[in-house]
């Protein structure tokens, strides 16, 4: 398979030591095995995130999004940007999307670019991990290196927001996207019906309207269970964060008995590539996936 | 067949619907020359389809019997049938269309007698019940088809099938050798009656049309409630066969929306004011109908009818369009979720059966036309070209008064550019 | 004509051969039915079936056949023969294909055979071949009465399709209403601002053309004649009058605004600032380019508000309403678009677009997205009153999405009227109430017809019209109306309708030189025949004729006015002493059928059931019937009828008289949604058996032997239980006591 | 609010929105269908929903409107952009409308997610990337020292999980992830703000 390469943007959460990093982790694996190489952006800065806007308003945040642009333009010219978390690909996107259909808007932000004595020109697109998953490489090429498949291993493929509205993946749909399940079933997974694919976890209110989000997440892991999951897969850092993360406090808060490992589509990839649980992040787990780490020890 | 049956002073009318049946009537009623092409094995259109009209409640097949009536005693009206439009060349009053023939299997001498039908045993999915249930591949189109011919099914033509319906055909009107033919005709000017088709409800994802079986469309519920329909005319859920008492109907299914069709297509609001009282009269007082709306659009005297059935109280409106739908997996019932916006209440409302009220898509979308053909922003006909004219529902989204009226009128258009011909040729 | 030579063809095709012994029909032909020819063949409709048929056409000079084969609205093309009387006898669908295929129904399926064709037999005989009207007239100029936007396209459009107009307008100048707007609602993509009327291109054009002769300051002051012949009185201004003969009219006299100041709750007439749509173009017209003006003290309008819905969709008269019941259609565009001209000219004027239900169908939501991006507000809310304050005007309104009550302060009201008809007299109020009106109606075409002087009005006042698939037929042949006379309507609209009306009217002059009918039977060469020396003046056939085609001379004798005949039968129907006929339908076609059936004496136990059936609806559904074998009694024999409003009771008498046991008669539906295509057949048919039940009394029958029922053409499944169930009732009541004295 | 007495329906409001707010140009395109309101997942915490606020909008609701806590209830889940047939980026709209009632002060006070968003921009600001720790710390404290220790507390056993995973480092305290050119950082934003104040006529 020809090498592929990327200007990588992995975002806050999936900086070493922070809550997705075991993403990270499992990204770099998956990548090797794929033989795509991800070269991460210098001095890449956040995205500001779906929560910026209040104090950050509408300028700043595009600055802030541009100069991610304009540094990958400078220093990783003619590659496509490639973002693992959902609101980096979102905000970037939203942003590519705003400058290049406002001169106003373009006008203003490379004034304040300017101040950082960067430019944004525009010339860079910007992709999702999974975009260049299924679009670059395709669902074959991602079935060749399946070393151990994930035989028996019920999951519910949980889509959430960000990877799939307003923009989504080409060729899915809003309300019923199937690609993650067609990930698990190409690492030889069983995908289950599962309702709650495209619900919100309550994103980043889960800090401030925590009883709001958190009943969000209980349907989430709920209907996981209800249609016979053993595991929820995401594409999204917060998704997986939130709806794992919260599991002990819904259980304590309402006495439920949530134990449901919540993992990203990278590390199912990894174990199925035949990494080892270290590599596929699953050290990273508040709640063990001991299937995987069993197949992964085979 | 060759060109000579058709002359500068022949009009073409493409379509064998309610307007183009009518366009060509008009027209030949007046004396002209017409050949009425129609891609399917009967005319007669959507309108056929219809269990009955608003606001009426009248059946549409009374008018069309008079149509075909009027067609039978016309010798100037050449029907064609399974002929679509290939390609047309030309200028205003000297056309040359190139028609395709598809192959019937079954020749002028069919009686109608249904012995083909009996001898096969391959059943396929019936398009006059969009699907619904299945007839025999050996089949009439329904029970008003003209022409009265049965039509073989090209899947079983080449198997046992085919050649059982040809043993049955004691009258030889059996051709399993038929092929497509190509034929090329002189025309002075032509009428587009295309038509149109509902608009592909699995793409409004949030109803789950693709995912629901509760969920259906308004041009199946007509069908349902037909007594000639799939159904019998009984009201049931495709899920499980329930009674559906409580029945749900989505305005601007497509319709009025940038994301699918940008135009209001007119005739949804007064088609569902009208399935309304199929339930009705399916289930008296037990009757539960829901009309979510974002507006009535009951114009002109359809006002009256609009009043009556508000005055119903088996019908209740909610101002609202519904944000998503989901099929309880236990009970089979579809929940409907939205808020109704006048004065703000949130719903999340169960009923036995959700029926979207599809809006109109031209049929001509997607199709390569002549050049000199433009279509508007929805993909309707905004203007034919010279010699050429759109008819009905070709031309926006019509109910058939209007579409009637908008044909009527085409074909006077069509007759103008003959008869000025006609002068000039005599001068 | 030639000497009647008459033939029978016996088909045993489609089965037929199987079930009933066709030599056995061809005998009951060629004995009973006195045929001349008659023969049998295994397949009539193929080549050489149809090729024997015209062989005996020409070497035999046979002229009048019956074909004992399908029914007859099956195989049309195979058995046409142009200039032979031909009759057939519904073997296929309804015999054989009607009847349970068992031995023990053998029998009397072979009787219901037999019958059809002695029945066919005697009808065939008494047919002539309709030669058409003698009384054609073939005047092809045709007048148009009205000169706005609906009767210049009608001109206009038939003109260029070569005909000669004539257009009577009764204002100085051509254009109507629409010469009043600034612009109008655009009828092309992008649909997004408001575009040039062209009314005065359009007048010009009218004017101009060598095929239009045009009347200004002018009215109908007298029509008379009938298709092809019309002769119009115009009075002009002047005093003098010309006479215009025509073949055919379009009525295009537009519409009235709906009276504003029946709204004083709205504010019309309590403050200059309250305008209608009309009323608002003046304004922007006056305004000529510079900002419109505020009426009360010509401050500059800073702020505009469309009421929708003014006097319109209110509740029905009949329960209490007191405005128009219905809704006008383009009120909702003509408001976005008023609204334009304000945000066009200076995007700071805030414009509010109040409704209940927007009502832009089609493209026009393009508009109103456009309307929208212009930056028109638009709020659903009901109005509940108008006040004056000041040079402003207040609207107390209750904002139905916030649903509170509300106020709103505006320099400029604009009321969104309705459109009334200027449809003339509603011939249907008799004439001593128009005595009590203080404003007289004023008739527009002032018809010299026995039923009234202008066209019959369908629903809200506007002009008579079927509305859903025959949207141009009126109850007045060769006279269409178009426009918002027929119903309210736009200008792109009206421009269509216009355009079909005129269609329609050339349609009419064609058919009525070649002597043929109109729309439904539009090409029936037949026509009404009246002997007048056994008439009794009883003036039934002119009152009861749905179209108005018979007058009354001096002599109160009934005067046809064939080119107006729509050939339904209804004046046959009334007749009572059975002078009116048609050639190849009459009192004698049917009333021999009847007579002809074989009549099983009392102790047989087979009943006869006579079933007169609308050719148009409940035949087909009898017909449909027997393509889904549903099988009904084989005790009855059917007799397909123009329409139930041509049945004369003549025959119902003699079917009784005859030993007949029972009689169904099947129509359409009747009332306010009638579905009887000459509009007025059913409910006479009705209207006259009502009056049945004495004539049965006074022959001592039971009133059950004669019932009615409407029967639709979906009726498939009924049809069959209903004839089941009728003779069920007759075995119950018994055998008529009539028979063996015929 | 005298500057910003607005009549009712009259359009002052709708536009000081269409200059001011983010998208707000989009208000007007609203046909009240409702779909937006119906679509979001903490409908029933919206007070007033999208559609409606659209409508407050143009009846010149400006108090009612900017201090309502409706838009704060955004997940920026993006259902209501989807499926909005008029493609209104409603989304947008509610942040929009959200960040000039808080530049404007009139956002309700303690708004948790408004407290929320502040923390974090100010935190990611600082060195141009978010620190999770002491983001997180910050909004335990943020309701007073006390409530911020039982938050912290209440949390303990999720954070010291996190720290096994390896998911929270409690050396980021002491500094952790940022950009190296964080003057240039700070620099741009600052100027993006002083383009953005000036064309929303916003005080500093």
């Amino acid at each position: 398979m020809a090498k592929k390469e990327y200007a990588f943007y992995p975002g806050c959460s999936s900086q070493k030591g922070a809550s997705a990093s075991n993403y990270l982790t499992s990204v770099n694996a998956m990548c090797d095995k794929l033989d795509v190489t991800i070269t991460e952006i210098p001095d890449w800065n956040c995205c500001g995130a779906s929560i910026g806007y209040a104090e950050g308003g509408e300028l700043p945040r595009l600055a802030l999004s541009a100069r991610n642009f304009a540094l990958a333009e400078t220093h990783l010219p003619g590659k496509q940007m490639v973002a693992t978390c959902a609101a980096c690909w979102l905000a970037q996107r939203e942003v590519k999307e705003r400058l290049d259909h406002s001169e106003v808007l373009l006008k203003e932000t490379n004034e304040a670019l300017a101040a950082a004595g960067l430019q944004y020109q525009g010339t860079t697109p910007i992709r999702h991990m999974v975009e260049v998953l299924i679009e670059d490489l395709g669902y074959d090429a991602l079935k060749q290196p399946v070393v151990k498949p994930l035989e028996g291993i019920k999951f519910a493929g949980y889509v959430g927001c960000q990877t799939n509205r307003p923009f989504g993946i080409a060729g899915e749909s809003f309300e019923n996207p199937v690609y993650l399940d067609k990930l698990v079933e190409t690492v030889g997974g069983e995908a289950v019906p599962y309702d709650q694919k495209v619900a919100c976890c309550g994103g980043a209110l889960a800090f401030s309207e925590p009883e709001k989000s958190q009943k969000q997440i209980r349907d989430i892991v709920e209907s996981a269970y209800d249609h016979g999951a053993e595991m929820i897969v995401t594409p999204c850092p917060l998704c997986q964060a939130n709806v794992e993360i919260y599991q002990s406090e819904i259980n304590k808060k309402q006495g439920t008995k949530f134990s449901m490992p919540v993992l990203y589509y990278s590390q199912l990839m990894t174990i199925a590539y035949g990494g080892s649980a270290k590599e596929a992040g699953l050290d990273g787990q508040l709640i063990r996936a001991t299937k995987l780490e069993e197949i992964a020890k085979k | 067949m060759s060109a000579s049956i058709a002359t500068s002073q022949t009009i073409l009318v493409v379509g064998g619907g309610i307007s183009g049946m009518t366009a060509a009537l008009e027209a030949a009623e007046c004396g002209k020359q017409v050949i009425l092409a129609e891609k399917l094995p009967t005319l007669g259109g959507r309108t056929a389809q219809l269990y009955r009209y608003f606001p009426k409640m009248c059946h549409p097949t009374c008018g069309l019997e008079i149509n075909l009536r009027r067609l039978k005693g016309n010798r100037n009206v050449r029907v064609l049938t399974m002929a679509e439009v290939s390609a047309i060349s030309g200028t205003r009053g000297d056309y040359t269309a190139t028609l395709k023939i598809a192959p019937r299997y079954v020749n002028e001498k069919c009686t109608g007698c249904g012995d083909c039908s009996k001898a096969v045993s391959a059943e396929i999915p019936n398009p006059y019940n969009y699907g619904l249930d299945k007839m025999k591949a050996a089949y009439l189109p329904h029970g008003m088809a003209y022409p009265q011919r049965y039509v073989l099914d090209p899947a079983i033509v080449g198997t046992p099938d085919g050649e059982a319906a040809k043993a049955a055909c004691k009258v030889g009107a059996i051709d399993l050798g038929m092929r497509e033919e190509t034929i090329e005709l002189k025309v002075g000017a032509v009428v587009w009656a295309t038509g149109w088709k509902p608009y592909d409800a699995a793409k409004i994802q949030p109803y789950g049309y693709d995912r629901f079986a509760n969920v259906i469309t308004s041009v199946e519920f007509e069908r349902m409630c037909d007594p000639h329909g799939p159904t019998g005319g009984k009201i049931l859920r495709p899920s499980d066969g329930k009674e559906a008492k409580n029945v749900a109907f989505i305005q601007c299914a497509g319709s009025r929306d940038e994301n699918h069709l940008r135009h209001c297509s007119r005739i949804c609001c007064m088609a569902s004011l009208k399935q309304t009282q199929y339930v009705r009269e399916a289930w008296g007082d037990d009757a539960k109908s829901t009309i979510y709306y974002i507006d009535i659009r009951a114009i002109d005297r359809f006002e009256d009818f609009y009043r009556m059935v508000q005055r119903d109280a088996t019908v209740s409106f909610i101002k609202s369009k519904v944000a998503k739908i989901v099929q309880d997996e236990k009970t089979g019932d579809v929940v409907l979720h939205g808020v109704n916006t006048e004065g703000y209440q949130r719903y999340a409302t169960p009923h036995d059966l959700a029926v979207l009220a599809v809006g109109m898509e031209p049929s001509i979308k997607g199709v390569k036309l002549p050049d000199d053909i433009v279509l508007d922003s929805s993909g309707f006909i905004e203007t034919a070209g010279d010699g050429m004219f759109s008819a009905g529902c070709a031309t926006n989204a019509l109910d058939v008064n209007r579409a009637v009226q908008n044909a009527t009128a085409a074909s006077l258009r069509a007759i103008q550019v003959i008869n000025k011909t006609a002068n000039v040729e005599a001068a | 004509m030639a000497e009647m030579k008459t033939a029978a063809y016996i088909c045993s095709g489609c089965g037929i051969g199987e079930r009933v012994s066709t030599a056995q029909m061809a005998k009951v032909a060629q004995k009973e039915g006195k045929m001349a020819l008659v023969r049998e063949h295994a397949c009539l409709c193929d080549e050489s079936g149809v090729q024997a048929i015209r062989d005996d056409i020409e070497k035999e000079a046979v002229t009048h056949i019956v074909i004992a084969a399908c029914s007859r609205r099956a195989k049309t093309e195979a058995f046409n023969f142009p200039g032979i009387a031909m009759s057939r006898a519904n073997i296929r669908e309804g015999v054989i294909w009607s009847q349970p295929d068992d031995a023990d129904r053998a029998e009397t399926t072979q009787e219901m055979a037999d019958d059809y064709v002695r029945m066919g037999c005697a009808e065939v005989k008494k047919m002539k071949v309709p030669e058409g009207n003698p009384n054609r007239a073939s005047n092809k100029r045709i007048l148009v009465v009205g000169g706005g936007v609906s009767g210049m396209t009608a001109a206009l459009e038939m003109a260029d399709a070569g005909y000669d107009t004539v257009l009577v307008e009764k204002s100085a100048a051509l254009g109507g209403w629409s010469a009043q707007l600034v612009k109008r609602v655009p009828s092309k993509q992008p649909y997004a601002d408001p575009a040039d009327t062209g009314i005065a291109e359009l007048a010009a054009k009218v004017s101009g053309h060598k095929h239009i002769k045009v009347y200004l300051n002018a009215v109908i002051a007298q029509t008379n004649g009938a298709p092809g012949r019309f002769s119009v009185d115009i009075a002009q201004e002047s005093g003098a009058t010309v006479t215009e003969e025509v073949g055919a009219l379009i009525q295009a006299t537009g519409f009235t605004p709906y009276d504003m100041m029946q709204l004083p709750e709205l504010g019309a007439g309590k403050s200059p600032n309250v305008v209608d749509q009309l009323g608002l173009e003046k304004l922007v017209k006056a305004a000529n380019g510079s900002p419109v003006k505020r009426p009360s003290d010509d401050g500059e309008v800073k702020s505009v508000v469309f009421i929708q819905c003014a006097g319109q969709r209110d509740e029905a008269m009949e329960s209490g309403g007191r405005h128009l019941p219905y809704c006008s259609g383009h009120c909702c565009a003509t408001s976005i678009k008023q609204a334009m001209y304000f945000k066009d000219a200076n995007p700071d004027i805030d414009t509010m677009v109040m409704y209940t239900d927007l009502r832009v169908p089609g493209t026009g939501e393009d508009f109103y997205r456009s309307g929208q991006q212009k930056g028109v507000i638009f709020t659903k809310g009901k109005t509940a009153s108008v006040e004056a304050s000041g040079n402003a005007c207040k609207v107390n309104f209750k904002d139905l999405i916030l649903n509170e009550d509300a106020t709103i302060e505006a320099d400029l009201v604009v009321l969104a009227t309705g459109m009334v008809a200027n449809s003339g007299m509603n011939i249907d109020i008799p004439e001593e109430e128009v005595a009590k009106m203080e404003v007289k109606p004023v008739s527009i075409l002032n018809l010299n017809y026995r039923q009234g002087k202008d066209m019959p009005q369908l629903k809200n006042g506007f002009a008579d019209s079927h509305f859903i698939c025959f949207p141009y037929e009126t109850r007045r042949t060769g006279i269409y109306a178009a426009g918002p006379v027929r119903r309210p309507m736009d200008m792109t609209q009206a421009i269509e309708d216009a355009t079909g009306a005129a269609m329609k009217a050339i349609q009419a002059v064609e058919n009525a030189s070649l002597g043929r009918a109109a729309h439904p039977r539009a090409g029936d060469l037949s026509y009404p025949i009246v002997r007048l020396e056994g008439c009794t003046q009883c003036k039934r056939c002119t009152v009861e004729c749905p179209f108005g085609a018979i007058d009354e001379d001096e002599k109160r004798f009934p005067v046809f006015n064939e080119s107006r005949c729509r050939r339904c039968g209804t004046c046959m129907g009334a007749c009572p002493v059975r002078v009116i006929s048609f050639e190849n339908y009459s009192v004698d076609t049917v009333g021999m059928q009847i007579k002809s059936v074989d009549m099983p004496d009392e102790f047989s136990e087979k009943p006869r059931i006579l079933i007169l059936a609308c050719e148009n609806d409940a035949y087909p559904a009898l017909d449909m019937a027997g393509m889904q074998r549903r099988s009904y009694s084989a005790f009855v024999r059917i007799v397909p009828v123009r329409c139930l409003g041509s049945v004369n009771t003549i025959w119902i008498t003699d079917a009784l008289n005859g030993g007949w046991d029972g009689v169904m008669m099947m129509g359409c539906k009747k009332g306010d949604d009638y579905q009887c295509h000459f509009v007025k057949g059913s409910e006479m048919a009705s209207y006259r058996m009502s009056k049945v039940d004495d004539t049965l009394k006074q022959m001592g029958l039971e009133t059950e032997r004669v019932a009615s029922y409407e029967v639709a053409i979906t009726d498939i499944e009924r049809v069959p239980q209903l004839i089941d169930e009728y003779a069920a009732k007759i075995k119950e009541i018994g055998m008529s006591p009539m028979k063996g004295f015929a | 609010m005298s500057e910003h007495a607005v009549a009712p329906y009259r359009n002052d409001f709708l536009r000081e929105v269409e200059k001011n707010v983010e998208e707000g140009h989009w208000v007007k395109m609203c046909m009240q269908c409702g779909v937006c309101a119906g679509s979001c997942p903490l409908g029933n915490a919206w007070a007033h929903p999208p559609q409606e606020i659209f409508m407050m909008i143009r009846a010149g609701k400006r108090e009612e409107v900017l201090t309502s806590d409706s838009m704060w209830m955004c997940t920026s889940c993006y259902n209501c952009i989807v499926r909005c047939p008029r493609q209104l980026p409603i989304t947008h709209i509610m942040h929009g409308l959200a960040n000039y009632a808080h530049r404007l002060g009139l956002a309700p006070k303690g708004q948790p997610t408004q407290a929320t968003a502040t923390l974090f921009w100010n935190n990611l600001i600082k060195k141009g990337r978010v620190n999770e720790l002491t983001f997180s710390l910050a909004l335990y404290f943020k309701d007073g020292f006390v409530q911020g220790i039982k938050n912290a507390l209440g949390m303990q056993s999720i954070g010291l999980g996190l720290m096994k995973a390896k998911r929270l480092n409690p050396m980021e305290i002491l500094g952790g992830h940022g950009v190296k050119d964080q003057s240039g950082l700070q620099a741009m934003i600052a100027k993006a703000r002083e383009i953005e104040d000036r064309k929303k006529g916003f005080s500093k």
